[in-house]
Formats: structure tokens, C-alpha cells, sequence
């Protein structure tokens, strides 16, 4: 990864790449301080990227500090942008003709989201993209991908040992890394990233250089780690399918379903039917999560009534049916679902606990 | 409005309440002018002193039953309307007044009234459910129009009414607002109250009262003792919780336990 | 009156007025000798169990005595406590509170004089019988409302029962540009609230002239909606927390309903009318143009002309909206922040209806220990049974299902929104 | 630019062509779609969607000429009721069909066991017009059905017809009889020690509800069925019916892409576990 395609330049470079993707008409959509947090939105100028802000993750608990930290991953992950929370999938006029929705899909760069982030996107790609998700596939074509390698892992980031983070290695078009305050390091990881950088002034990476971001990695990703280690992972949850930890956890969880909100891979959807006065109908597709109780709930009957089935369920999709269904983990490590979960629960001390009660059983 | 053949007749009651769900049926506006071509406003006191009598095609009441008398017009609208639909948190789960029937009534009387003996009500404020069968519960203080307004047209092509019942919180985060517990340390009711409203206490930046009333397997428990960790007393947990559909089941059904 | 001498008038069903009452009037040898007024709205008992809860709580609580104009209540609420913990929110927080009160004025009183009251003067059930003569009318009409709804819901959240709004100011920062809407069809708007008005100025008004106490808040420099002094046309001024000085509750011989009244036991009006009599000077002058090239100036003599003060109350809130989002500039902080302390004090707001008075008093951990509220519609009541009284014999005169009409109209003259007179309740007629 | 966006969701619109009643809540609709759908397999099902109301996974029974199917519906929610106020001429959408169905290439050769419970049935019907279409390609029928009470058994005016498939046997049962009733009372799980299958040659289809699955899975091993020998058709919540909305898991399987019918030792593990 370090040999050769490494660059190095100027914090004012890295402004002269956005303001180059801005030029060649991209819509510009990254991480901004709005309503108190970071978040994804769009971006008219570079110095809306609140550098220098850090933000505190902790279980249940989001703060930033302007105290020249760094900023994890953000509110919003890119299935809001990609995977909208609300569609509408058709409209059925009165006569049965078919309305298909029409939306605008513009050339669209992520600029600086996180190695989570860009694997939450290969995810996708996996999921909505091969099922055939036309929406998602539209957005996708056109979307450009820079993104920032973490230095300075969150309490709740486990990236390291889900392999996400904390450095991208691929499906990006442009990695950087803050070494630090003015120091850039860059690596293009497609022909039109290669073609961006070109557009700098930028110099090779010295070999000091590549040994402080290699330091920095290693040390970021010993701090990005949960309690368990992928290592038969799936065979240790299956093997402990009626474990005492999920009906403990469930005395804590509200079955709120924040956790598949914030989830950037969760796909799940349900679907409204709105009568309208005209005689027309609506379909219009809405997140759903398996936390949900009407989940798995179907007429005359209920398939996970309590809410431990609930959720196991989400732990058992993330880390063993996902491979078996898309070929990956659920779960990219962001954190999201531990910051946002508003009970403070820490999902991978469960996995943990799971894991550990088959040793001692 | 004359000639209303083959128009659904619609009449809206009013029990104990504020009027203010029936206002949301004034605030269609435009809407409304719409449903006019499809719905005969047959009984509707606040809009139209003609005031036809049943039998009607859907009753919407609002308000919750706090009196012998309302017992009895609850009954009559039943007898009268194919389809009842409870309208609001007075309706649904007896309202903001039920918050009274924590307390003593004797001595609730007296803190108002200078002759409580006067005073012609029942000792609790109750859900219309209570009394008679209802087909169809919205909650919401005061109701979302829209809500209201997809049940009538649901109810207008003939088809049972669905609303998803799920938590406040996904349409919190649907929309796209910060988490008030998570950001601020602030204790919010959206993890047990039901969607509806458009998550908007949150996205004026504070926690939800609950005013929807309770989620499907809603989970108070575990959210009292995650108010206790953000560091309120018990107590303080409880009067979060003791708001204005403290009368719904599950909720009383916790408090009654939590309080003791 | 086919020859009738003794006989009673009894309206069970009050329709049209926003909750439910009734009225009671005995003739007695051709003279109308006693009225009650009925008003079958259950007790809600909110001063009871709003003690013990948190002083922050009132506004939203209080907010569900009325549908209608359920603000007037967060900001009565609001102001009392900013009082008892010494605090005042910031100016730009009152312009968004006043932009959002006066959508609740134009809600309020689009809904009445449109929708309740246009329609007695035309001998018409409701509105849409209106809408077939005049179609412009309920366009307006809903369009106005809608915009005033809109103003609320801006600020606040929803147009009832509002959630944006807080002891201390507001809970969020409202962005400018999110006023920006309310700006986009304002001139259109604007349009409407003078032909609303005009409309108004055209209809048949019954004329009576008699003597009545008028009283509301006074403004200084403003037409009074967030305070002001409480003044009355008998010359009188005092300040809100002096309220409970000046007027007296007694209780009806054979009913618990409480009537206010004046020291010397005049009953007084509050609302649309007294605040045009009394304010006047302070109307945007586009009003005041549209009133004088009527022939209208004040005071307006009889409580049916208080339909006029509601259509130009109305276009004078429209044009103030305009106004204050104009000046508004977005604050750096949502709300002051204060010391919870022990503390008593009473906030009058200028409601739709009228004078709306709250008091509490509050202890050290911020926790409600009392709390009066008297809202406008029981301040009406006395002087509604009065005008029945003095319009008597105009009801006398007519034949019998007029007359119930005229005394429908008379009470509605006072928008008494029934939902809100958390002390009325349900009277019993005893036969004297 | 703006652009139109399809998707795997959009129905064809289909006309009612024929409405039966079968029982007080059940009804078989003939649909005739006015686009021509894939030719369905037994065992799969489609989306049937009204405008406004909804949309519901239900179990093509049967096909026709010039593109029709019968599908039987119980009606039991908002989608199912409001269906039943379709009449001949009516309209609904369909889309589909979905799933993998019955493994007819493993039944080749074989003694076929049907068992199905109350409307569980339907899904099986295809099967046994395929064993009598092709009858000599398949070994001993025999069809194994039960309801709660004789009005609830679907199907009935076609009964003497499976008898009349040569080589096979109809066991009907009920819960519960009714004064018309001469025949077997009690669970469908007693009639499988009657049926007249080589239970070393014999491929067993299942469907009916849950509980009454599991019964059947534990009689069938006791008369000597393995596990690669039973399928079943299992059933779960469903809104997109391609594997998009995630829903209708079971374990690692999604219901509508990897089933509905599943061959039994693939969902052992799961099928067990207490709400999975
Ligand atoms: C593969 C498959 C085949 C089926 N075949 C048949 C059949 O042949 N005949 C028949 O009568 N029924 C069948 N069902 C069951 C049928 O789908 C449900 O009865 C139906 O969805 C109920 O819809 P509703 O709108 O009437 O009920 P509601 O309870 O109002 O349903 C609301 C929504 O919940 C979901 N849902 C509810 N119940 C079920 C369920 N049992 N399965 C899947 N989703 C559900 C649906 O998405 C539905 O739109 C089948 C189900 C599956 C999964
Ligand atoms: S974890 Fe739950 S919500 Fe998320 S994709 Fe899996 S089943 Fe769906
Ligand atoms: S784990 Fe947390 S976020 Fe997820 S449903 Fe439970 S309480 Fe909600
Ligand atoms: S967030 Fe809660 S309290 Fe606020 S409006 Fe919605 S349901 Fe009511």
C-alpha cells in the first residue's frame, strides 16, 4: 500500500482537489457541523469540513469539542444519500397507469468520509446493488469517492477488526490521510482519482513520512478493536443460538431500532400503501429495521414476538447469515449503532459475552 | 350541501378535550374541500350548525369520557356509526386529564372548585375504548392531520386501516434529527412513543413528551432506567413517564409498578 | 310573537362555538327577567394536577386547555415563570413568539369570523353555504388561515399544541430562512386579509348601541398581544400581577360556573372588540385606512360589530407577521437559561378571546405549588348573560326561531371558546 | 437530469376472471394478467396488489390456458379482505412469480407423500395436477389433508379426482367433526403411519401451519422419513418478495428467494429454535 503510490502535500492541496471536483461538477457531500453534531451534507466550500473539531463517542453519548481533535464517523452514513429513508417506489394512477417516479441523479462525491463508510458502500454494492436496487445503482454510477483514513479511532470504533479500517485499501478513488494539522498524504485508487491528483502539485511521500503514517495506522488500529475476534465468530454465535445474554439485553434495549437506523448497511424496508383522493395510490418504501415489532409479524401470527429474538436476530444477520447471503460480515465497525443507541448498548460486549459463554460452557 | 347520495356521512364528536384534534380536521383546508366531494358532513358542531342525525357512516370523537353523560353519548354514537375511529391521546388513552386519576378525586375537586359537591364527573378520565368498541385509534395531542386524513381516505376506499404502530424513534432518524439523548444527555420519550407526529419535539432540539401515546411493545422499563443513568431521581423518571397518555395501558401498567 | 307572554327560549346545543353549551332565557310578562348561560364542558381540573409538576411543564400542559389558542397559553405560562425566575427572553426570541402568536390570532379568528360567525349574519348554516355566492370568501378564507397556521407551525412545530417554544424563549434557533415561506405568497396574502376585511365591513351588522366596560392589555408602542398594561374604557390602569385586585370572582346563586366581574360588579368584555376600542391608534395604518373608508372608527358600539375587530385584528396580524420576519434576526442562543428559584407571579397575553391570566407560584426545585388560570371566555361570561339582557328586546320582537338564532349569534359574539373556561362546568336550571 | 426509476417492484395489472368459493373465509381467484408473467412452477407464489390497500405473497394452486392462475386466498388482513370484494371484471396487480417451488426433478421415480393443513393445501395443488398429468413419471401418490372442521377443507368438488388419479389415495381428517362428517377426526399427523408410501422411496411435501410442520417432521422420522426426504414450504413476513426488504429470513435463508420450499435438513438447524 505504502510503496510508491503515496503522495504528500499541503493542507491547501487537499482544498485544491475539492475545489477541482467541485469544478468538474460534482455535487460535493461530506462531514459538516450542523445542529450540534457532524454530519453528512452537502458541501459548498471546503472549509465547512469542521477540521479541528473532534468529536466524543462513548456508548449512548455524542459530543464535539472544538479542541483541534478529530471527528469520527459522522451522524449520517452514505445509506441516506444512496439508500434514501423514504422512497416512493410507484404511483398508480386511477386507470392503472403506471407513474414511475422521476428523480435527479447528479454526479456526486463523498469527499472525506471515513474507511467504514467507503466498506459500508462495498457492502451495498453487494446487497442492493446485485438485487437490483435501480435507485441505488442510479446514485452509485455516478458517485465519486475520496476518502480519510483514521489516525484517531472513537471509543466505539471497531474497524480493525471487522478489516474496514482504519485505512481504505480499495473501492475508492481517492484515500487521504491527515498526518497532521498541515501534512496531507494522498493515494489515488482509481484512473479518475490518478487523474485528480494530477491536477496538485504534490511531491512523493518521504520515507519518514510513510513511517509516521504506518505508526499512527498500527496504533489506530490496536485502539479500533472489540472485545472478540472474527476468528469462527459465526460458528461461536450459531453454537450459542439460546444464549442468556440476548433476554439480558433485551431487559435494557428499547427495541427502539435506532441501531438499524444508523446502521449503514441495514437494508431492511417496509412498504406503505397511501389511498389518495383522486383515486390514484401510492407506494413508498420506508427504512425498517428487525428491531421493529411488526418485523416478523404476519397475519394471525408472530415470528419473534419478544424482543431477545429481536434482538439475536440482528446480531445473527450481521455476523453469521450476511456471509452466507452477500459474502461479508453486516457490519463494518462505524460504531453508529453503540453511539446512537440511546440505552448505551454496547453491541460488541454482547457479541463478546456470546462468544466467551461458549468457552466456559 | 344538499343531494348526498352515496357520500359517506361523517359525523365528529366531542367529548372532554380541547378541540384541538377537531381543528386539525378544519386545517386540511384544501383537503378538505376535497373530501367534501366524497363525504357528507352530517353532525360537525364546530363547523356547521346543521346538524343532521344519524345513523352515520364513520363517528370520529374526540375527547376523552369524564362524565355519566359522555358514558352515555359514547354508547349512542356507537348504536348510530359503522365505524367509530378514536381521534386523539383523550380519545385514545384519556388525555391529558387523566392525569388526575393518579390523584385523589375529593381532593382534586376541592383544589378547584369551591363546592366540589357540585361537580358532575367520574373519578376517572377514560378512553372511549373503555366503553364501547372502537374500530380504529389515533393517538397524537393533538392528532396529525395527515394521519387523520390517511385513515378517512383509507376508510374511504373500503379497506381495513393500517398505521404501523412502530417507535417514535424511526421516524426520528428516518428524518434525519440528532438524537436528544445521545447528543444533550436529554431524557426523551421517543423510544416508547409512537410515530405519527413527524418526530417534532426532537427536531426542535428537545425530548418527546410522548403526546402519541405508547409504541407497540413499547419498553418503559428499560427507558426509566436508562433516565435513571442520564441521572434523574426515580421520581423525576416517573413524572417523565406520567405525561400526557399516562391513562394508555402500558404505561400505567409500568408506573403502577415503578411507583410503588 | 303569537301572543305569548311567558315563555322560555333554551338553546341545548349551542353549534358553532368551539366545544359545546347552552343558553337558558325566562320571560316573565313579556320581559326577559333571567339568563344563564350554559356551558356543558366538563372539568379538566389542570390547576390540580399541575401541582408537583416541574415548572418547565407548564407551557406544554397548559397549552391543552385550548385547541384553539393553545399559544396564548404557552406564552401566558412562558412569561409568568420567566418572572418568578428573573429572566426575560431575548428580543429576537419575542419576534418569533409574536410571529407565531399572531398566526394563532389569524388561525383563531379566521376560523370565527369566517367559518362561525359570517354565516348568522347571512342566515346560512355554515361557510360553505357562503362559498356558493361567494367563492373568493372561502378561498380566502382557508388560504389566510392556512398561512396563519403556517406561521405557528414555523416556530413551533404544529399549529396546535406547539412544541418549539420554552420558559426563556424557544428551544431551537429558528433560521431565517425558514421564515422564508410565510414570505413567498405575502403579498398575496395580504391581499386576502384586506378582502376579508372588506367583506366583513359589507355585512348586514345589527345596529344597537348600549354602554359597555371594555378592558385588555394597553400597548405602548405595539398593538398588544405579549403584554402590556391592563387598562379598561372606565379609565382604570393597573399592572397584570394587580389582576386578581381589581376584578372579583363571585359564584351564581344556582351554579358553580365563576363570573368575573369589575370592583363595582360591572361586568366587562375582553377581547377583539375592547382591544379595538382601546388600541386603536396602534392598528397598522393599512387597516385603519380600510376601517375609516368603511365609515368605521371605534368604538365599535355593539358586541355584533365585534366581528369587524376580529377582521381587522386579523389583517393587522398579517401585516405585523411581515413586519417582525422582516427585522428578525437569527439570535446566537435559543432561550435564557435561569437558576430555578421559589417564586410567585401572574402573565397576561393578549389570547384571540382576550385576557388571559396566569399565575403560579413555584419552589425551590422548580416544582408547581399553585396555579390560577383565568381564561378570557370566563371573563366573558358575566357580560354575555348582560348583552342577552340588553339585546332583549330585539329578541322579543322576533318570531320565535329567529330570536333563538339572535341569541345564538349574541353569544357567539364572544367566540366563547368553551373548551378553555376551565372553571365552567355543566349548570342545572332551577325553577324559580 | 432528471430520471425515471423502475424497479423489481412494479405489478402487471391482472383481471378476476373467475371467483369459487371454498370455504367461509377462503376463495380461489382466477387471475388473468395482462401481460404474460413466467410460466409458474409448483410451489412458487406471486405478489397480488390492490392499489391503496396492499400487497400479499400468496401461492399460485393452479394454472391455466393463456397465461391464467388460480391462486386461493384466506382471508385474514387488509389485502385479503378487500380481495374479497373483488368480483368477475375486477382488477388487482400481480407480480411474479417468486421462489423456489417443489423439487419435481426429485419426486421423478419416486412414491409422492402430500401432507397439508388448512390452506396449506394450496401451494400443493400444482403438484398433484403434475403427478396426474405425468403419471407415469412419478411413483405412489398419495395426499394426506386436514382441517379443523370439514367446512374449512379446500378443494372439495375436485376430491373425487385425486382419488381417480391411478395409484393414489386421498386421507382427508378434521379437528373437529360436524354431523355430515363419516371420516377421519383428528390431527393430520395421524393419518402418515395410513399412508400407503414406501417410506425408503418416498419424498414427503409439506405445508400447513408451523406447529402442525413440526408434528408432521417428527411422524414422518418415526416412520422412517430422513431429512432429505421432506420438504417444506415455510412461510414469513414479506414485503418485496425478491430478497430486498429482508424480512422474511430464517437463519441465513431468505424465504422468498431461497424458498418458500426448502428441503428439510437445510433449515433443521433453525427450524427448532424458539422464535429464530
Ligand atoms: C410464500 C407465501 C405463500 C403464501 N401463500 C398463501 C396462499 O396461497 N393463500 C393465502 O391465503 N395466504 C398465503 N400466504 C399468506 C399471505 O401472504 C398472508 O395471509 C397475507 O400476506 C396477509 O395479508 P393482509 O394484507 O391480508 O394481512 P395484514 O395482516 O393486513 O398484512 C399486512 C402486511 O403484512 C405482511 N404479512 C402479513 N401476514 C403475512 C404472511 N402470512 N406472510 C407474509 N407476509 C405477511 C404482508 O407484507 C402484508 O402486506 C402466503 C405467504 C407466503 C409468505
Ligand atoms: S440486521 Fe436486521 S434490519 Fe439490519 S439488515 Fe439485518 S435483518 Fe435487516
Ligand atoms: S440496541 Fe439500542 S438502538 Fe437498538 S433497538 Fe435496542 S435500544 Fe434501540
Ligand atoms: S415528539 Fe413526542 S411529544 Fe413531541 S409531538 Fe411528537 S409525539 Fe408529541
Amino acid at each position: 500500500m505504502f510503496s510508491g503510490s503515496l503522495y504528500s502535500g499541503e493542507l491547501s492541496e487537499l482544498r485544491k482537489l475539492f475545489e477541482e471536483i467541485k469544478a468538474r461538477g460534482y455535487k460535493i457531500i461530506g462531514p459538516r457541523l450542523e445542529d450540534g453534531v457532524i454530519r453528512l451534507g452537502e458541501l459548498e466550500g471546503f472549509d465547512e469540513i469542521p477540521y479541528g473539531i473532534g468529536d466524543i463517542q462513548k456508548p449512548g453519548y455524542y459530543r464535539v469539542r472544538a479542541n483541534g481533535g478529530r471527528f469520527r464517523s459522522p451522524l449520517d452514513s452514505p445509506k441516506r444519500i444512496l439508500y434514501p429513508p423514504e422512497l416512493t417506489l410507484f404511483r398508480l394512477t386511477r386507470d392503472w397507469e403506471l407513474e414511475r417516479p422521476e428523480y435527479e441523479f447528479e454526479a456526486t462525491a463523498l469527499f472525506g468520509i471515513k474507511p467504514c463508510d467507503l466498506a459500508a458502500i462495498g457492502i451495498m454494492d453487494r446487497v442492493q446493488g446485485e438485487l437490483g436496487d435501480e435507485y441505488f445503482l442510479k446514485m452509485r454510477e455516478k458517485l465519486l469517492i475520496v476518502v480519510e483514513n483514521c489516525v484517531e479511532p472513537s471509543e466505539n470504533c471497531f474497524c480493525a477488526t471487522m478489516g474496514t479500517g482504519p485505512a481504505a485499501s480499495i473501492g475508492f478513488d481517492i484515500a487521504y490521510t491527515r498526518l497532521d494539522d498541515s501534512t496531507i498524504l494522498f493515494q489515488p485508487g482509481s484512473d479518475l482519482g490518478v487523474d485528480l491528483l494530477g491536477e496538485l502539485t504534490l511531491e512523493p511521500a518521504t520515507p519518514d513520512q510513510i513511517e509516521t503514517l504506518r505508526k499512527a495506522l498500527l496504533k489506530a488500529s490496536e485502539k479500533a478493536r472489540a472485545g472478540f475476534r472474527l476468528e469462527n465468530l459465526p460458528d461461536m454465535l450459531e453454537l450459542n443460538l439460546e444464549s442468556e445474554t440476548y433476554r439480558e439485553i433485551a431487559e435494557r434495549c428499547l427495541g427502539c431500532a435506532n441501531c438499524n437506523m444508523v446502521c449503514p448497511t441495514c437494508f431492511c424496508f417496509d412498504v406503505i400503501d397511501e389511498p389518495e383522493l383522486d383515486g390514484s395510490a401510492r407506494r413508498i418504501r420506508v427504512w425498517d429495521g428487525c428491531h421493529s415489532y411488526s418485523y416478523a409479524q404476519v397475519a394471525g401470527g408472530h415470528f419473534r414476538k419478544d424482543l431477545w429474538a429481536r434482538y439475536r436476530h440482528w446480531v445473527l444477520h450481521k455476523f453469521v447469515y450476511w456471509l452466507r447471503q452477500f459474502g461479508s460480515f453486516g457490519c463494518v465497525g462505524c460504531g453508529r449503532c453503540i453511539t446512537w443507541c440511546p440505552a448505551g448498548i454496547d453491541l460488541r460486549e454482547v457479541i463478546s459475552k456470546v462468544v466467551r459463554e461458549v468457552g466456559e460452557g | 350541501m344538499s343531494g348526498e347520495k352515496n357520500k359517506v356521512r361523517l359525523a365528529v364528536f366531542k367529548l372532554t378535550s380541547c378541540s384541538g384534534c377537531q381543528q386539525q380536521i378544519i386545517d386540511l383546508g384544501d383537503q378538505l374541500l376535497a373530501l367534501l366531494d366524497r363525504i357528507e358532513i352530517a353532525y360537525f358542531l364546530e363547523a356547521s350548525s346543521d346538524a343532521k342525525p344519524g345513523p352515520y357512516d364513520v363517528a370520529l370523537v374526540e375527547g376523552s369520557v369524564s362524565t355519566p353523560h359522555e358514558e352515555e353519548l359514547v354508547k349512542k354514537i356507537r348504536e348510530n356509526s359503522r365505524i367509530v375511529v378514536s381521534v386523539g391521546s383523550c380519545a385514545t388513552y384519556g388525555g391529558i386529564q387523566a392525569l388526575r386519576n393518579w390523584m385523589d378525586f375529593e381532593e382534586v375537586k376541592k383544589a378547584v372548585y369551591e363546592k366540589p359537591e357540585l361537580i358532575e364527573a367520574l373519578e376517572k378520565s377514560r378512553p372511549v375504548s373503555d366503553f364501547i368498541d372502537v374500530d380504529y385509534a389515533i393517538g397524537g395531542c393533538p392528532a396529525n392531520k395527515l394521519q387523520l386524513l390517511s385513515v378517512l381516505k383509507q376508510v374511504l376506499i373500503g379497506r381495513r386501516v393500517y398505521q404501523r404502530g412502530e417507535g417514535l424513534c424511526q421516524e426520528c432518524k428516518r428524518k434525519g434529527n440528532v438524537c436528544v439523548v445521545v447528543a444533550k444527555g436529554q431524557p426523551c420519550l421517543g423510544p416508547i412513543t409512537r410515530e405519527g407526529c413527524g418526530a417534532l419535539c426532537p427536531s426542535y432540539g428537545r425530548g418527546c413528551y410522548g403526546c402519541f401515546g405508547p409504541m407497540v411493545d413499547p419498553q418503559p422499563g428499560a427507558l426509566a432506567r436508562r433516565f435513571e443513568d442520564l441521572g434523574l431521581s426515580r421520581e423525576e423518571a416517573a413524572l417523565r413517564i406520567r405525561s400526557i397518555t399516562s391513562w394508555s395501558e402500558p404505561v400505567r401498567r409500568f408506573l403502577e409498578k415503578y411507583e410503588r | 310573537m303569537s301572543g305569548e307572554k311567558s315563555f322560555e327560549i333554551k338553546v341545548d346545543q349551542l353549534a358553532r362555538v368551539e366545544g359545546e353549551g347552552g343558553v337558558w332565557v325566562k320571560v316573565r310578562d313579556g320581559r326577559i327577567d333571567y339568563v344563564e348561560v350554559n356551558i356543558f364542558e366538563p372539568p379538566r381540573f389542570f390547576e390540580a394536577f399541575l401541582k408537583g409538576r416541574i415548572y418547565l411543564e407548564a407551557p406544554d400542559l397548559t397549552a391543552r386547555i385550548c385547541g384553539i389558542c393553545p399559544l396564548a397559553y404557552v406564552m401566558a405560562a412562558s412569561r409568568a415563570m420567566e418572572k418568578i425566575l428573573g429572566i426575560e427572553a431575548s428580543e429576537e426570541s419575542n419576534k418569533l413568539r409574536k410571529i407565531a402568536f399572531y398566526g394563532e390570532w389569524i388561525e383563531s379568528h379566521v376560523l370565527h369570523f369566517a367559518f362561525l360567525h359570517a354565516p348568522d349574519f347571512l342566515g346560512k348554516h355554515s361557510i360553505f353555504e357562503i362559498a356558493e355566492e361567494h367563492p373568493q370568501f372561502l378561498r380566502d378564507a382557508i388560504a389566510v388561515r392556512d398561512w396563519g397556521n403556517r406561521a405557528i407551525e414555523i416556530v413551533g412545530g404544529r399549529p396546535v399544541h406547539p412544541v418549539g417554544f420554552r420558559v426563556g424563549g424557544l428551544h431551537r434557533i429558528i433560521k431565517r430562512r425558514e421564515l422564508d415561506p410565510l414570505l413567498k405568497n405575502f403579498d398575496e396574502i395580504e391581499k386576502m386579509g384586506r378582502r376579508l376585511l372588506e367583506f366583513v365591513l359589507s355585512l348586514p351588522i345589527p345596529e344597537v348601541s348600549y354602554d359597555m366596560a371594555f378592558m385588555s392589555l394597553k400597548g405602548e408602542r405595539e398593538y398588544p398581544i405579549l403584554e402590556g398594561v391592563v387598562s379598561n374604557n372606565l379609565g382604570e390602569e393597573f399592572p397584570e400581577d394587580d389582576f386578581e385586585k381589581h376584578v372579583i370572582v363571585e359564584q351564581k346563586r344556582y351554579s358553580n360556573a365563576l363570573h368575573y366581574r369589575l370592583r363595582s360588579g360591572k361586568p366587562y368584555i375582553t377581547g377583539p372588540l375592547a382591544r379595538f376600542n382601546l388600541n386603536y391608534g396602534l392598528l397598522a395604518p393599512e387597516v385603519k385606512s380600510v376601517l375609516e373608508e368603511s365609515g368605521f372608527k371605534p368604538p365599535l358600539k355593539n358586541t355584533y360589530q365585534s366581528i369587524i375587530a376580529r377582521a381587522a385584528e386579523t389583517y393587522h396580524a398579517i401585516l405585523e407577521i411581515g413586519r417582525l420576519i422582516g427585522e428578525y434576526r437569527e439570535p446566537d442562543k435559543a432561550y435564557e437559561e435561569a437558576e430555578v428559584r421559589a417564586g410567585e407571579a401572574a402573565a397576561i397575553v393578549e389570547a384571540p378571546r382576550g385576557m388571559l391570566y396566569h399565575r403560579y407560584r413555584i419552589d425551590g426545585d422548580g416544582r408547581i405549588l399553585y396555579a390560577n388560570i383565568v381564561p378570557p371566555t370566563a371573563q366573558n361570561y358575566a357580560a354575555m348573560e348582560e348583552d342577552i339582557l340588553k339585546v332583549g328586546d330585539l329578541i322579543l320582537r322576533k318570531p320565535r326561531e329567529e330570536a333563538q338564532k339572535l341569541v345564538e349569534t349574541t353569544i357567539r359574539n364572544y367566540d366563547p371558546c368553551i373548551s378553555c373556561s376551565v372553571h365552567m362546568i355543566r349548570l342545572r336550571i332551577i325553577e324559580e | 437530469m432528471k430520471e425515471v426509476v423502475g424497479s423489481k417492484l412494479t405489478p402487471v395489472p391482472a383481471e378476476v376472471i373467475e371467483v369459487v368459493d371454498e370455504t367461509p373465509d377462503t376463495k380461489t381467484f382466477y387471475f388473468k394478467p395482462r401481460a404474460r408473467l413466467e410460466n409458474p412452477r409448483p410451489g412458487q407464489f406471486t405478489e397480488i396488489y390492490i392499489p391503496g390497500v396492499g400487497e400479499a405473497p400468496v401461492s399460485v394452486s393452479g394454472t391455466g390456458p393463456d397465461g391464467v392462475i388460480m391462486q386461493t386466498v384466506r382471508s385474514i388482513g387488509t389485502l385479503t379482505e378487500y380481495l374479497f370484494k373483488l368480483e368477475k371484471g375486477g382488477l388487482v396487480g400481480i407480480r411474479g412469480p417468486y421462489g423456489r417451488g417443489w423439487p419435481l426433478e426429485k419426486l421423478e421415480g419416486r412414491d409422492v407423500l402430500v401432507i397439508g393443513g388448512g390452506i396449506g393445501l394450496a401451494p400443493l395443488r400444482p403438484v398433484i395436477k403434475e403427478v396426474e398429468k405425468n403419471r407415469s413419471r412419478y411413483g405412489r401418490l398419495s395426499i394426506l389433508y386436514g382441517a379443523r372442521t370439514p367446512s374449512l377443507l379446500l378443494y372439495k368438488y375436485e376430491f373425487d379426482e385425486y382419488r381417480s388419479i391411478p395409484d393414489s389415495e386421498l386421507l382427508l381428517t378434521v379437528d373437529r367433526g360436524d354431523e355430515t362428517w363419516t371420516g377421519n377426526v383428528g390431527v393430520v399427523t395421524e393419518l402418515i403411519p395410513k399412508a400407503t408410501v414406501k417410506p425408503e422411496n418416498a419424498i414427503a411435501l409439506v405445508c400447513g401451519p408451523e406447529i402442525m410442520m413440526r408434528f408432521t417432521i417428527k411422524a414422518l422420522e418415526r416412520e422412517g422419513f430422513r431429512e432429505n426426504q421432506i420438504y417444506l414450504s415455510l412461510e414469513r413476513r414479506m414485503k418485496c418478495g425478491v430478497g430486498l426488504c429482508g424480512h422474511c429470513q430464517v437463519g441465513p435463508y431468505f424465504v422468498c428467494r431461497h424458498g418458500p420450499v426448502f428441503p428439510y435438513w437445510m433449515i433443521k438447524k433453525y427450524f427448532w429454535v424458539d422464535q429464530i
